[in-house]
């Protein structure tokens, strides 16, 4: 009974994907990218269960770990570049262009 | 065989004369250098001659060593008769060029010696192009010699020259990139494992493949050529180009697609070659025809030569693809006469141009009367350009014509027409410029200098020499041109009436 | 009978020095050319002393040739392998071509000499003789080549030269012109000519006179009209044949020595040498391609004898008439070996009553400083008595006066001719007397009646250097054709070229045709000496009736040339030009533009917003999995 | 119980040395006094990329190790030990071009324009952390095409990425750029990232390990129909084509390459490219080796779009860096038809030392063009817009004629590298003897003569046109650009002339392919 999961990890990421789409603010794009992340992991874990080993579950540490990386250097450069136009709208950052 | 590595003598003097120019300081010295470099070729090339046997083995003066291994690519050069008259065309033409141009360069306020070292370049890659036994070598020097002519157009040429020279250098890459795919494509189907030219002559046999490769070629040769309608590039790259680069463009340049055609497109691939000749002949009598109607209606003196190019580039095509002996001969012969005619040509018009600073036939008239000589010259030079008998081209068109109509006596016919057409672009554009009252433009115009007189005398010596000896060219071209076609697997058509001898 | 067997000169004697005749003043133009103002001193003499020199070298030649039994007199020498496997240079020394060599070497040497005079006061009188020199090395080489290739190259060489000295004095547009419309119509002709040759090597494998024509007879009776007709063609240029007529006209913008060498005595008689060297071999008698030539030839003379009743212009007169004159010739070398004799004949004594009359109208402009118009001459006998003398002889000979040269080749040529075909005989027959209008027309309104020229002429009569050449020609305009005829000498002696026919022709001088010859040149004569001579002769041109100004307008010939072929062929170049610039190289122009168009657009993809580019990620990875999808379950 | 792993510690000391000169970076940045730092770093930064270098060339000459190590999660073979040399010869050329404050932010904190900017400037602040990021970087390029397991691969992508998104936002100059750079190129790594690893899962899922022989092993039993392992490839395919920055997911590139500090587009363009390629043969070949009548299609499409919009868009480009950017996105394209391939041993061997090859030339041939970029200046920074590259050639014709040089070899004209570098790769896309992949040979020459035009533009602009009166100023190169400048230029002429001796090292590396 793993496919309820696999389905849920699906629409997450796919809510994911589509969040990084449409949300303005640096912040929740970012996040909605770690919503993505996260819907790996539990299909990491969905399958680790159903192939009986544990390779997943390790893997979702893993990945665990990498994700909070990136949302150190993510920050970071949100920061900077909000503090700089006093904005965090992805929408602003568009002089490179064409 | 000697074991003097000739050839590679030739390009290496002319190589490590442009390093020596190039680093030289003062301008008149780097001209001095140039002219002295490509007069030693010249006499290095002229001993290589001598000591070469028509009747001995087809290619001599052969060195072959490992380039690189693994894509089995060789240095190797050596020359044939048709190879060694072009390397002779080339080695003949630069230090006349180089003469020539001796102002050319000043004009721009741009370094005249790269101009130069640029010039002994170009010269060495004429001669490997020509040399080259190597596929890949020669397509190395093929696609490399773009790039010293580009810079020659580029920043030495007129008004118009880096349209012209980016169209010259986009349009022959496109076709050398063509050709390339093809390259490759023969080195696998062969499965030699070695690029060099008598490896591969029969190693294409399944015709589809035959077909493909040579139309790789060819159109790369075409836009060379160039053979109509790809020619659009030459005449803005001839009119752009300063006179001497005009002349090493048009003279030598273009002669690679007529020898890439004569040797690779039939060696390589002769059933492809026959199955392809009836589109060939007509686009090249086409471009006879053609080439010398767009001739007559040019305002612009090196226009019209570069369209008249065009129209004999058509006669040597036509020559090729006719393959009889008369013909191939010929078109191989027209390429030397073509390259000393169109150079006399270009060299006396720059001239003209040089010191009324105009290229259009409308700003001339009367020169005659006060530059005879000038004059004189531009009559000959254009006399040699409708092929008049007793001058050079005349002997390499007749052949062409006589030895075409053997097979294809239509063609021959209607490419025939051209010499009616070339009479009038030629005495036209002379009775507009040179006749008539003297235009007060022109009134002030001096005839020809010291080095001018040096620069035209020894082509229209060549010129009118060969029109009545053109044997001592034969005798090399004739064998050579045989043993190709033999690879072609071609026999000239014979005689209707049997003659009896001796009658 | 059959032309003797072409041998191979064994060496030995003046034939085998043959070649010195072209070289002689082949070597002069060199040195008057290269020589440059270095020259101008001498220049002139050592162009006559070439062409002596040539003219020395041709009678040694024909002395040895004579001295040799007739089947012997065709003797080839090999100079040198000019194309190999194609074609050598060498001479055909034989009773034809060393005719012709004698006529050229005589003629043009007196030429060389009036011209000392001629051109004293041109400061380009060494750039003269140095052309005249090279016209004379051509001439020869294309009378003697034993080939048809060197035939060619003598061919064009004449060519050369009659374009350089048309257009002698460039400075006229009206002599550029007509120099360039000479080469260019002669370019037609030699279209012809090459393709005849193209198609002799394809059938036969040679060029050489001595392989081709022995088998002629071998090739199909098509080929051999075909032949026959393109060879035609490059006559027709060569000799300013109908269609090919128009530029002989202009070409009277040359110094007159020049149409009098060239324009009338020898170059533009090179067509009727083809013919009658080819004749055996491509024109047998009776052959269509004969027939053809005999057309053409009737065709002209009449059109040339018209044209030459209108004209005011002497020199155009004389052109007309010259025209006229190599119909005849045409007429002759058509109709086989029957007309060959004759044909030469009338080509030799032409040569000489032509060169005369030429001289003649030269020594006039030169008393009347250049002027050409003969309505502003008139009385001139009195002043110019040598001019008068001389030029009234050569108008007798050419209108075909008893006894004197004219009469008897013209009226041979009128005999054979009737034998082969009445017709075409009695036109020649009215072409004479038209002949007899237009020449006596031209002496009267010259050298009779008041004069009409204004005061600041002074005619006088020319220097010696001028006036020699003109006594020495009207000597043999009077006794040549007697002596060539009577008793068929040249038939005899050409023999061996060209065949003779069966029974030989012989001379009865009161023939039918003859005497209506006769009848009607006087009646042309009469005409014009009641028109011109009675009535005063206005001095500027009447409009003229219609057929005047037809004949004025060389029958429309330039208009039609015009309408037909320069007009149409105006419009294709602006065509071509125009399709070159934004056809073929539109395309190559507009793909580049494409191609930059096509960036200048897609780079706005590019939004630069960063949610844009995640989106083409995400559709692409949709896209790559829906592609990876479809591929897979195939 | 647990048996303790065992690691081939030889095999993976290059990396080890770069990370671990990484971390005394970090250190040196915790405990060194400000103005010792630099001179620290530089030699550090430096001495262990040679380090890392000598024991490459060691374990070849040692002999290649024909099994994984670290328990078959790192594959040191034959060509990932070329790929580290290249990497790092790379790399070193293009810390030379980073060791040059003048690129980087005094402060990149400060607020642009801000007074704390001015006063760190006037300070003479620095931010020496790049070297360590830098290295930190290196060390993922090393590890991503090295990796044998997809796990390993994403740590490997994410230790790559992200300090190369903080350096991304580091110019000294035009930072709002830098920034925007810095946050697009982070914000669609990370994204892309996630679609790569939700790749991951879904083959795990398929094959239930992440272990690349162990997919191909399971491929071999399943056949290639399975939904999970046709979406998941998909997935996969989207991380790792977005790193090599393949249409459609190129659009990342050009902003990046043209916001980040030059030093730092050397190092991507060069470094990254060259290890992204690395792990995209690894994947395809390795674990999607059976299944390539699957990818070969997309992946066909996938090239030629590249290749297409590569060349079209860079046509009409004025900013130099984002040109060269699009010309490395149609690079890109030509390196894929080279991994299309794919046949029997010998094939892919052919195939994957022309790769190499190419991989190495380019490399190379692009440090040098940028490094050219860096010495090209306004007064407001680098003369980015290509107008003011007009006349160069007049000013300095030698820097011009090395530029001109560069991008020939770009266009691949023949005696120069680049050109055998376009053959070998064709070659044995030819070599392969499929009607459709020869033609999408001859669909890459054409795209390469439309290229071709924009290099020309260039030199067109720096020779034939005159140059402004105000024109940029050519700044004397540092010892250590100029030696970057001439090796490029060195290195590009001899790979054009003799390119034999390194083609032997690249078909020995490619000869035994990658171990399974």
């Amino acid at each position: 009974m793993t496919t309820h999961y696999l389905v849920l990890s699906a629409l997450l990421f796919a809510i994911g994907g589509i969040g990084v789409l449409v949300r303005r603010n640096a912040i929740v794009v970012f996040m909605c990218v770690e919503l993505m992340l996260n819907a790996c992991n539990l299909a990491f874990v969905t399958f680790a269960r159903q192939n009986g080993n544990v390779d997943g579950q390790v893997i979702a540490f893993f990945v665990m770990i990498v994700a909070a990386a990136e949302v150190v250097i993510g920050l970071a450069i949100i920061v900077t570049i909000f503090r700089t136009r006093r904005s965090a709208s992805v929408d602003d950052a568009s002089l490179l262009k064409y | 065989m000697t074991a003097i590595p000739w050839l590679s003598i030739l390009m290496g003097v002319s190589v490590l004369g442009a390093l020596g120019v190039s680093f030289l300081k003062n301008d008149k010295l780097a001209k001095q250098a140039t002219l002295g470099v490509s007069l030693l070729v010249l006499v290095l090339a002229v001993v290589m001659t001598v000591g070469f046997s028509p009747n001995g083995d087809r290619f001599q003066y052969a060195e072959t060593y490992d380039w690189i291994p693994s894509f089995g690519v060789h240095y190797a050069v050596a020359v044939d008769g048709v190879a060694l008259v072009l390397i002779l065309l080339s080695a003949v033409l630069v230090p006349i060029v180089v003469l020539a141009s001796w102002h050319d360069a000043e004009q721009g306020k741009r370094s005249v010696r790269t101009y130069f070292a640029l010039l002994l370049v170009l010269e060495a890659m004429m001669i490997g192009v020509f040399a080259a036994t190597d596929v890949f070598l020669f397509y190395v020097f093929f696609e490399a010699m773009l790039i010293p002519m580009y810079f020659m157009i580029g920043s030495y040429g007129g008004a118009q020259r880096s349209y012209a020279a980016v169209k010259f250098l986009l349009y022959s890459l496109f076709g050398g990139l063509l050709m390339l795919v093809a390259v490759i494509a023969l080195y696998n189907v062969a499965d030699k494992n070695s690029f060099l030219f008598p490896d591969l002559i029969g190693a294409v046999t399944d015709p589809t493949t035959q077909k493909w490769l040579f139309l790789g070629f060819f159109v790369a040769f075409a836009i060379k050529a160039p053979l109509w309608p790809v020619h659009t590039w030459l005449p803005d790259a001839a009119a752009q180009a300063p006179a001497g680069a005009a002349v090493l463009l048009v003279g030598v340049l273009d002669k690679v697609g007529t020898y890439g055609m004569l040797r690779f497109c039939l060696e390589l691939f002769p059933d492809a070659a026959k199955w392809a000749t009836p589109v060939v002949i007509a686009l090249s009598v086409i471009g006879i025809v053609y080439g010398a109607i767009v001739a007559i209606g040019q305002t612009d003196i090196k226009r019209l030569i570069a369209y008249t190019s065009i129209s004999h580039f058509g006669f040597i095509t036509m020559g090729v693809f006719a393959m009889t002996t008369t013909a191939a001969s010929g078109a191989t012969l027209y390429m030397v006469n073509h390259g000393f005619s169109t150079g006399v040509l270009f060299l006396v018009a720059g001239f003209l141009i040089y010191r009324r600073g105009s290229q259009f036939i409308a700003d001339y008239g009367g020169v005659q009367k006060v530059a005879p000589l000038l004059a004189g010259a531009f009559l000959i030079a254009g006399l040699s350009g409708l092929s008049l008998p007793g001058l050079s081209t005349f002997v390499s068109e007749f052949m062409v014509l006589l030895g075409t109509f053997e097979r294809y006596a239509v063609p021959a016919i209607i490419g025939t027409t051209g010499v009616i057409l070339a009479a009038i672009y030629i005495l036209w554009m002379y009775q507009r410029t040179m006749n008539g009252p003297t235009a007060e433009s022109v009134a002030e115009m001096k005839d020809l200098n010291g080095r001018e007189r040096w620069v035209v005398a020894p082509l229209i010596a060549l010129i009118v020499v060969l029109g009545f000896f053109p044997k001592p060219l034969l005798d090399v071209i004739n064998p050579a041109v045989k043993e190709s076609l033999v690879n072609v697997k071609v026999t000239d058509p014979a005689p209707v009436v049997a003659v009896k001898e001796g009658q | 009978m059959e032309p003797a067997e072409i041998l191979s000169h064994a060496g030995g004697g003046a034939i085998s020095l043959a070649w010195l005749m072209i070289v002689l003043p082949l070597a002069g133009a060199a040195i008057l050319l290269i020589g440059g103002r270095a020259t101008n001193k001498w220049g002139h003499l050592l162009g006559v002393l070439m062409s002596v020199g040539a003219f020395v070298v041709a009678a040694l030649v024909f002395l040895q040739l004579i001295g040799l039994d007739p089947a012997q007199r065709r003797q080839s020498v090999n100079l040198y392998e000019f194309i190999p496997g194609v074609a050598n240079i060498g001479l055909l020394i034989d009773p034809l071509s060393i005719s012709f060599c004698l006529l050229i070497t005589f003629v043009g040497s007196l030429i060389h000499v009036y011209s000392i005079g001629y051109m004293s006061h041109d400061p380009d009188r060494r750039r003269f003789f140095a052309y005249l020199n090279l016209f004379v090395a051509a001439m020869l080489l294309l009378v003697l080549a034993d080939n048809y290739v060197a035939l060619f190259i003598g061919w064009e060489g004449v060519g050369l030269a009659s374009y350089l000295l048309i257009g002698f004095w460039q400075y006229k547009p009206s002599a550029a012109v007509a120099a360039k419309k000479a080469f260019v119509v002669n370019r037609v002709g030699d279209f012809g000519l090459l393709v005849a040759m193209f198609l002799i090597f394809a059938q036969f494998g040679t060029l050489s006179y001595a392989e081709v024509f022995p088998n002629a007879a071998q090739a199909s009776q098509g080929v051999q009209t075909a032949i026959g007709l393109l060879l035609l063609l490059g006559a027709c240029g060569k000799s300013a044949q109908l269609p090919l007529q128009s530029w002989l006209l202009d070409a009277m913008e040359g110094p007159t020595p020049v149409s009098a060498l060239i324009h009338a005595a020898t170059m533009v008689t090179a067509g009727v040498y083809l013919v009658v060297r080819s004749g055996a071999a491509f024109f047998p008698e009776g052959s269509t391609a004969g027939l053809v030539v005999t057309i053409v030839g009737v065709a002209t003379l009449l059109a040339g004898a018209i044209i030459g009743t209108a004209k005011d212009d002497i020199k155009k007169g004389l052109a007309g008439s010259t025209m006229s004159q190599i119909g005849y010739m045409m007429l002759a070398a058509g109709i086989g070996p029957a007309g060959y004799a004759f044909a030469i004949a009338h080509l030799i004594t032409h040569g000489f009553f032509k060169a005369d009359l030429f001289l003649g109208a030269g020594s006039v402009m030169h008393a009347m400083n250049d002027e050409v118009d003969m309505r502003r001459y008139g009385g001139l006998r009195k002043l110019l008595p040598i001019t008068f003398v001389t030029f009234f002889i050569g108008y007798l000979a050419i209108i075909g006066f008893p006894l004197l040269s004219g009469y008897f080749t013209k009226d041979g040529i009128i005999e054979s001719v009737m034998h082969h075909n009445a017709i075409l005989g009695w036109l020649a027959v009215l072409g004479a007397g038209i002949t007899g209008f237009y020449m006596t027309r031209m002496v009267v309104m010259t050298f009779f009646g008041p004069k009409r020229w204004d005061e600041k002429a002074h005619p006088h009569e020319s220097p010696a250097v001028m006036t020699w050449p003109l006594i020495i020609l009207s000597v043999f305009s009077v006794g040549l054709g007697a002596y060539l005829i009577l008793s068929n000498r040249l038939l005899v002696f050409l023999a061996p070229a060209v065949g003779q026919p069966a029974e030989l022709p012989v001379f009865h001088p009161f023939s039918v045709p003859g005497l209506t010859t006769l009848a009607l040149v006087a009646v042309g004569a009469g005409i014009a000496i009641a028109k011109y001579g009675r009535s005063e002769v206005p001095v500027v041109q009447p409009r003229g009736s219609f057929l005047t100004v037809f004949a004025r307008r060389d029958l429309y010939g330039d208009a039609l040339n015009e309408a037909l072929f320069m007009r149409p062929g105006q419009w294709l170049t602006r065509l071509a030009v125009f399709f070159d610039n934004r056809g073929i190289d539109g395309v190559v122009n507009g793909l580049a533009a494409g191609v930059g168009g096509s960036s200048g657009r897609l780079r706005k993809i590019q939004t630069g917003y960063v949610r844009s580019y995640a989106l083409s990620i995400f559709v692409g990875a949709a896209v790559l999995a829906g592609a990876w999808f479809v591929v897979g379950t195939l | 119980m647990i048996t303790a792993p065992t690691i081939e510690y030889f095999a993976l000391a290059p990396l080890l040395i770069i990370f671990g000169a990484a971390v005394i970076g970090v250190l040196v940045e915790a405990f060194a006094p400000r103005y010792l730092r630099r001179a620290v770093h530089v030699p550090l930064t430096l001495l262990s990329l040679v380090g890392a270098f000598a024991l490459v060339i060691l374990q070849t000459v040692r002999g290649v190790p024909t099994t994984p190590a670290a328990m078959g999660s790192v594959a040191v073979d034959g060509p990932t030990l070329f790929i580290w040399g290249t990497i790092l010869v790379l790399s070193f050329v293009s810390i030379l071009l980073i060791n040059d404050e003048e690129q980087f932010v005094p402060s990149a904190a400060a607020v642009p324009g801000s007074a704390e900017e001015e006063k760190a400037i006037t300070e003479g602040a620095a931010h020496t952390e790049v070297y360590p990021l830098a290295l930190f970087a290196i060390g993922g390029m090393l590890l991503f095409p090295a990796s044998n397991d997809l796990l390993i691969m994403f740590v490997a992508l994410e230790v790559m990425s992200l300090p190369l998104y903080l350096l991304c936002g580091l110019a000294r100059r035009r930072r709002l750029l830098s920034q925007e750079a810095s946050v697009k190129y982070f914000l669609l790594g990370a994204f892309s990232s996630a679609f790569f690893l939700y790749g991951t899962a879904l083959l795990y899922g398929f094959a239930g390990t992440v272990d690349l022989v162990g997919i191909s092993r399971a491929l071999a039993t399943a056949g290639g129909t399975e939904t999970l392992l046709l979406v998941g490839t998909a997935m996969l395919g989207v991380g790792l084509l977005f790193k090599i920055g393949a249409a459609p997911f190129q659009a990342w590139k050009p902003d990046v390459y043209q916001g980040a500090p030059t030093p730092i587009t050397a190092l991507m363009a060069s470094g990254t490219l060259v290890a992204a390629f690395g792990a995209v043969l690894r994947v395809f070949w390795v674990a999607l080796g059976n299944d390539s009548w699957n990818w070969q299609p997309i992946m066909w499409g996938v090239a030629a779009l590249t290749m297409v919009v590569g060349s079209i868009l860079a046509i009409t480009q004025t900013d130099i860096k984002r040109m060269l950017a699009y010309s490395s996105i149609a690079h890109a394209g030509f390196l894929l038809v080279g991994v299309m391939a794919v046949g029997e041993k010998g094939q892919n061997a052919l195939a994957l030392s022309g790769l190499l090859f190419y991989l190495v030339t380019y490399g190379i041939t692009t440090v040098g063009a940028f490094a050219v970029v860096t010495l090209v200046r306004d007064p407001g920074g680098e003369a980015w817009h290509l107008s003011r590259w007009a006349g160069l050639g007049k000013r300095s014709p030698k820097l011009a004629g090395l530029f001109a040089f560069f991008l020939l070899a770009f266009a691949g004209i023949p005696l120069t590298s680049g050109f055998f570098g376009k053959y070998a790769v064709f070659r044995s896309a030819v070599a392969l003897g499929e009607g459709w992949l020869t033609g999408l040979v001859v669909l890459a020459v054409v795209a390469s003569a439309a290229a071709a035009f924009f290099y020309v533009r260039v030199i067109v602009l720096m020779f034939f046109s005159d140059p402004s009166a105000d024109g940029p100023t050519v700044v004397t190169p540092s010892w250590a650009t100029s030696t970057v400048v001439g090796f490029s230029a060195f290195a590009t002429v001899a790979l054009g002339v003799f390119p034999q001796p390194v083609l032997d090292l690249a078909e020995k590396a490619a000869k035994s392919l990658f171990v399974q």
